[in-house]
């Protein structure tokens, strides 16, 4: 238990491994390239935000994940959402609020989800909801047998939110399949962390849940993925959740609107000379896995590939304004057809087999018998049970006032054999 | 009650009987999570206790821990947990121990659950139930009709029942339902009403109310415990010559405006009756509704009954001044049908 | 602007100018702070950055780090706090980065914050405000309108001004009201609205509307933006011989009654125009009271414009068309006088 | 840093502190056996919550504070009401609902305060709330130059609300001068803490905040009132809030309806055994600090006190009905009048001694100058700076519609001198 600076880690990266995690942080950082001149030209409804500099930490934690698995992106997780396989395109017409985008319009940024094919659940602005909302997403999956892994992230400021604390703490005592990201940049909005989380360490945070952490330098992409996929093993394995804290930095102000004045230059010196593509490339090259041709390719794949998917971005339409309506309900099974998918045998959850025994209780327990007698309240703030006289002044029940049995319901005998369901009819 | 063997039916077998409106919210839960594997429960203390008022007692010994699921005191973690859950396929229930405190999770549903269909496209098949209501002396923390806050809000719908067959469909239908639906029950109902349910499966379709009484005089519109004293207030009525239409609500959102509208095209005269406060009640929603949709129709004023605009007081004498109740009803009624 | 000596007046010197909506906000405060060493400003980064907005700006300079605490992102602690310090006779005044986040404080403020005098004598005179409501495509989770949450809670008031003036006023008003204040400051007007305040100190009273404009065809109330949206159609209404009174509320709880009724027993007409979706919103409440109490003098049904009963849809398109705006109001008014 | 199961104490008590702390456990327990008496006499109005085991805490605990000093009591700490100098006629009226009770009838149970005398906040039912309340109370006390602690008490299960972290989080950031008693007793209702709390320690807790904690015996009330003292001394002295887990056991059910038949046998028979009161009675009889003739004294004192007590208590009227309409919102002056109690230079707190030097900003920050231009918007969301022409299909506003400056506000020149209040005058 506790944070432990990772120093080796056992087993290396493929090739085709290493060069994935420097394309799709090049990936990473040129659609938000992409994104800033849209801003600049008008073409971003809202806000714009960036992860200029954190890149190696949503590409190398969401590498460590398997398809099956499930991720909710937080506003600086562009890298996971393309790692997970969403074209730029529909980044773009999301930002753009487009009519083809996977909202269709109806929200904007990183907030869209794909629940049936690529498993990403949509994150809403209030920081720190989806850790319970992916916590629930693992103990689900734990329950179909899926063996999956659910991930998200959260920011230093976000991790003071009373949702981060309910989200981990059930999580862990429901040792779910989760990890957490928790982005240390130093910086929420214009407070600095010291100001606003009493700690060196912000993976001090999982000591309060019994749970386990890591620190990993967020800057490096190869520890982030080597620790991300450690703990995605553990996590799968049912070692419960795992928090990981990537120390980084917040290159840009909150959004593109913010300068970010309030940052000490010396802090954004330090940071900026310790740029995670800069690095990687240096390490790559030094190891001899990417050389001029190698990277020349991937600029012109890069190039080619978000010329045409900003374009087909700006070709989409908006939104048709009565569009606006409708869609708040689903309307039943023309809309949607909910289905689980069962990994497991349902016979597993279904009685008989899933009945436990009843240890817990004694003769009599539950059936209204409080220390005031048998029909006493059950719980505070319960009416007695049914009576003959109106117990309120004006307020009593027609059916209240016919004669009742005066006590609480009682058991039925049980049914000869079968599923109870069965057995009632 | 034998745990541990498939042939137990743990009390549950009802075939056609008598139950309690707190047996119906059992029966209903049971059945629903025999009949589809994806339903699960979750709550503080549902489990081995089987819920603060026994609502789920037994289930978790048929159904096992991982379809009941006791939960640390956590609201945001529930309603999170069971969106999470929602989205693998699940049909979570969730369980307020006292709908009071569904205001701990009030982010949650009103942001990440009601609105997810419309702006993602994600279906979410839950419920959230618990016991809410007043009358009982449960003071200021225990005692809640939150309704107003959650029609307020799209995306969701709102549920509060009056009698056991109602409670017992309705939650049925609330389980199949694919959307976020909250399901207040009526602790004062628990264990004072009584009601047949019929042996057989059955779901009263969410957003129908009923006509409890007809009548031409006035309508009463109310619902849940409210909905017992409007009735006694109309037999007291009718001694009077005056015939009032009682209509149970039932759902809140979507209100069931067509039966609202043609039975106040009938008696021209409405009156609402809500345990909720004054201020902001669903009373003035449906002001609204007959102002835009039968202004003309109206021959009266449109009056409310309902608890006074304070937090719902402790004490007994002043909890029972703070509620309407039959004789309120009963005289505000008879004022409306003299207009 | 300069820092740490007494002489500076940090950009506040306001004599009878025309300043912004967000100005007016701004000097409201550092005038009820230099007033009254028990008011003081928390919220997240409302300090170094002058908050998301720059409505506390130049105040941490002023009145240091004691009195205007950054706070971590912790809605719920904010409001907690809020009531600590007040219990010890300080005023604080708590900003919600967006008001979309007061939610995160429901519990705190319907339970903790707004039952405290009735239930225990403790005053809590603390303020809440932030930036709301929508048409600056803020998306769903930063454009709420979160007014009928509360004015369905008793024991708070809530405030909803549309001019700089008023803003100002009330501010002071609510900094200085013993009870728990939600200040609602409409985004859209933050820098698009100007208007004259005086140089010497004022307040403009909780509880009282105001007629913008004066009428006798029929009434449109509204508050916010929208009741610039309604003065917008007012004027399109006059040039087709329809002279609309209209009333900024201002207040929302308690609503001023008095002009209300008086104004519609005058115009006999009431058109009610919110940007808070439809169902439950205060539209209704306005009805019941109209009904209640002027039923007599209704020529006409009340209408409704409103938003959408959605969410705020995010693309420009889709908020548009989701928004009420002079056009609509325009649109219904005139069939409500035709009526 | 960390939980530390304190060995040894500093100082010594005085025979007066030992005596006073017996007495006040023999109070806590006696007034709740005349309520479970009130209970069954059906006098009692909503649920009665018992401390039954768990005296030593709330007696421990609230006897290490001043005068001055500010509690928010849960439902199991009528000890630190009486403590504090609640008399038992109050705590029997509110559970009465009696007119003469703190909240005349309006609440009931331990849910009232005093905010003038005996620096008492009342709590509400949902749990955690009082953390960061109290957190309040400690910052505001601070910056009025009070020199106070305050204190309050969570339950183990109490421990996974949201609200306990954004409290606990502010305090430490904020090194308040807060201390919080963690009494884990096992079980929440009928959930064993294990179920909930993935922790075997409580204490842990503190960890996530950078806290300082202590464990300690809660059924030792000289061990608890020496933790508790040194904990006050500490948070008063400008260390932070510190977090106390006390170990303890709940010997009744949740509230008296409840027979808490899910305790196992041996988990009952363990505590009982180690009754609070029983323990301390042995030690003072043991270090001879008591003896028969004192004890005997102090019996029939507390027997005389309750009855008298109680008798009041009975006697008092029900609230009239009409009382229950009112008093929602303070009407002004008539009603209360609020003044803070300065205990520091009111100076220190106002311009220009409060002026800090804004070393933080650059020329023009803040004023409306996004990374869009002088006039972009200031943050995501905003609207650009005041316009000629309607923005918004007929959202307009009038006074936009008449020409005006195209600049955000522009500071205006410091006036001369004096406050600025003045100045502008
Ligand atoms: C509950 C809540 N309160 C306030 C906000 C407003 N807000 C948005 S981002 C932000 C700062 C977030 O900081 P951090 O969590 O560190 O993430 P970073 O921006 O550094 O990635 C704030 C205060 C919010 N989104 N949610
Ligand atoms: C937010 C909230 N959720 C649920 C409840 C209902 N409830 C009251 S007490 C309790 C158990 C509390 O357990 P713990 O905190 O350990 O305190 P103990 O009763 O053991 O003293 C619960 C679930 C509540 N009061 N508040
Ligand atoms: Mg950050
Ligand atoms: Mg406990």
């Amino acid at each position: 238990m506790g944070a432990a600076m990772k120093k080796s880690m056992p087993r290396e990266l493929t090739r085709q491994q290493y060069l994935d995690l420097y394309y799709y942080m090049r990936l990473n950082r040129a659609v938000e390239e992409t994104m800033v001149k849209l801003f600049r030209q008008n073409k971003i409804v809202g806000g714009l935000y960036s992860s200029l500099g954190q890149e190696a930490i949503s590409v190398g934690t969401c590498y460590a994940l398997e398809k099956k698995d499930w991720i909710a992106p937080m506003i600086r997780n562009i890298g996971a959402l393309l790692v997970k396989g969403v074209p730029p395109r529909d980044i773009f017409m999301q930002h753009m609020a487009k009519y083809d985008s996977p909202t269709k319009g109806r929200d904007g940024t990183s907030h869209f989800g794909d629940l049936d094919n690529l498993h990403i659940v949509s994150p809403i602005s209030m920081l720190g909801d989806l850790i319970p909302v992916m916590a629930g997403v693992a103990i689900g999956g734990r329950y179909l047998g899926q063996k999956i892994v659910a991930m998200t992230w959260i920011g230093d400021g976000g991790s003071s939110t009373g949702v981060f604390h309910e989200g981990l703490n059930f999580a862990a005592a429901q040792k779910a399949a989760f990890v957490l990201i928790l982005e240390n940049n130093l910086w929420a909005y214009s407070t600095p962390v010291g100001r606003q989380v009493p700690l060196e360490n912000l993976a001090d945070r999982a000591t309060g849940y019994g749970m386990d952490s890591y620190i990993v330098d967020g800057n490096n992409v190869v520890a982030v993925y080597k620790t991300a996929r450690e703990a995605v093993e553990r996590a799968r394995a049912g070692e419960g959740p795992i928090l990981i804290e990537a120390k980084t930095f917040r290159r840009l102000g909150h959004a593109q609107h913010d300068p970010a004045e309030y940052v000490p230059k010396e802090m954004r010196a330090y940071w900026e000379a310790r740029d995670p593509i800069a690095l990687y490339e240096k390490f790559l090259t030094g190891e001899k896995l990417l050389d001029a041709p190698v990277k020349k390719e991937i600029d012109e794949r890069l190039e080619t590939l978000l010329e045409a998917e900003r374009e087909f971005a700006e070709n989409s339409p908006m939104p048709p304004p009565e569009f606006a309506e409708g869609g708040v309900y689903c309307t039943g099974d023309d809309c949607h057809k909910i289905q689980a998918r069962w990994e497991r045998p349902i016979a597993e959850v279904t009685p008989p087999k899933s009945s436990v025994k009843a240890v817990w209780t004694v003769p009599g327990f539950g059936s209204g018998k409080g220390s005031g007698g048998v029909d006493a309240a059950i719980h505070f703030g319960d009416a007695p049970a049914v009576m003959d006289k109106p117990a309120n002044n004006g307020r009593s029940a027609k059916a209240a006032a016919k004669p009742a049995a005066k006590t609480a319901p009682k058991k039925a005998k049980a049914a000869a054999a079968g599923a109870s369901r069965k057995a009632r009819r | 009650m034998a745990g541990g063997n498939g042939a137990a039916t743990n009390g549950f077998a009802s075939g056609g009987r008598q139950v309690t409106f707190l047996e119906a919210i059992r029966q209903a839960m049971f059945e629903e999570m025999e009949r589809d594997p994806t339903v699960l429960l979750m709550g503080e203390d549902v489990g081995v206790y089987g819920g603060a008022f026994k609502t789920s007692e037994g289930l978790l010994e048929r159904f096992g821990w991982e379809r009941v699921i006791d939960t640390p005191i956590s609201e945001s973690a529930i309603i999170g947990a069971a969106c999470g859950m929602s989205y693998v396929g699940l049909r979570p229930i969730c369980e307020m121990q006292f709908i009071d405190f569904i205001v701990c999770a009030f982010n949650q549903i009103t942001n990440f659950l009601a609105k997810g269909h419309y702006l993602w496209n994600a279906p979410a098949p839950i419920v959230i139930r618990g016991p809410s209501g007043g009358g009982v002396h449960g003071g200021p923390f225990h005692s809640a009709n939150p309704e107003m806050y959650f029609v307020h809000t799209p995306g969701l719908k709102v549920i509060y029942p009056s009698t056991p067959y109602d409670a017992k469909g309705l939650l049925k239908a609330a389980v199949r339902d694919n959307n976020p639906v909250l399901f207040f029950e009526h602790k004062f109902l628990y264990r004072r009403i009584k009601g047949e349910v019929p042996a057989e499966d059955y779901t009263v379709p969410i957003g129908k109310s009923v006509v409890r009484r007809e009548g031409r005089h006035l309508t009463i519109l109310s619902y849940a415990a409210m909905m017992h004293a409007s009735l006694e207030a109309a037999d007291a009525l009718a001694k009077e010559g005056i015939e009032a239409e009682v209509i149970d609500l039932r759902t809140l959102l979507p209100l069931d405006e067509e039966s609202i509208l043609s039975s106040v095209k009938k008696t021209n005269k409405c009156l609402v009756v809500h345990e909720d406060t004054k201020t902001g009640g669903i009373a003035g929603e449906i002001a609204a509704l007959l102002c835009e949709k039968a202004f003309s129709d109206l021959d009266g004023p449109l009056v409310r009954v309902t608890a006074l605009d304070t937090p719902v007081p402790y004490a007994p004498t002043l909890e029972e001044y703070f509620l309407p109740n039959a004789k309120k009803v009963f005289a505000a009624a008879k004022e409306l049908a003299r207009y």
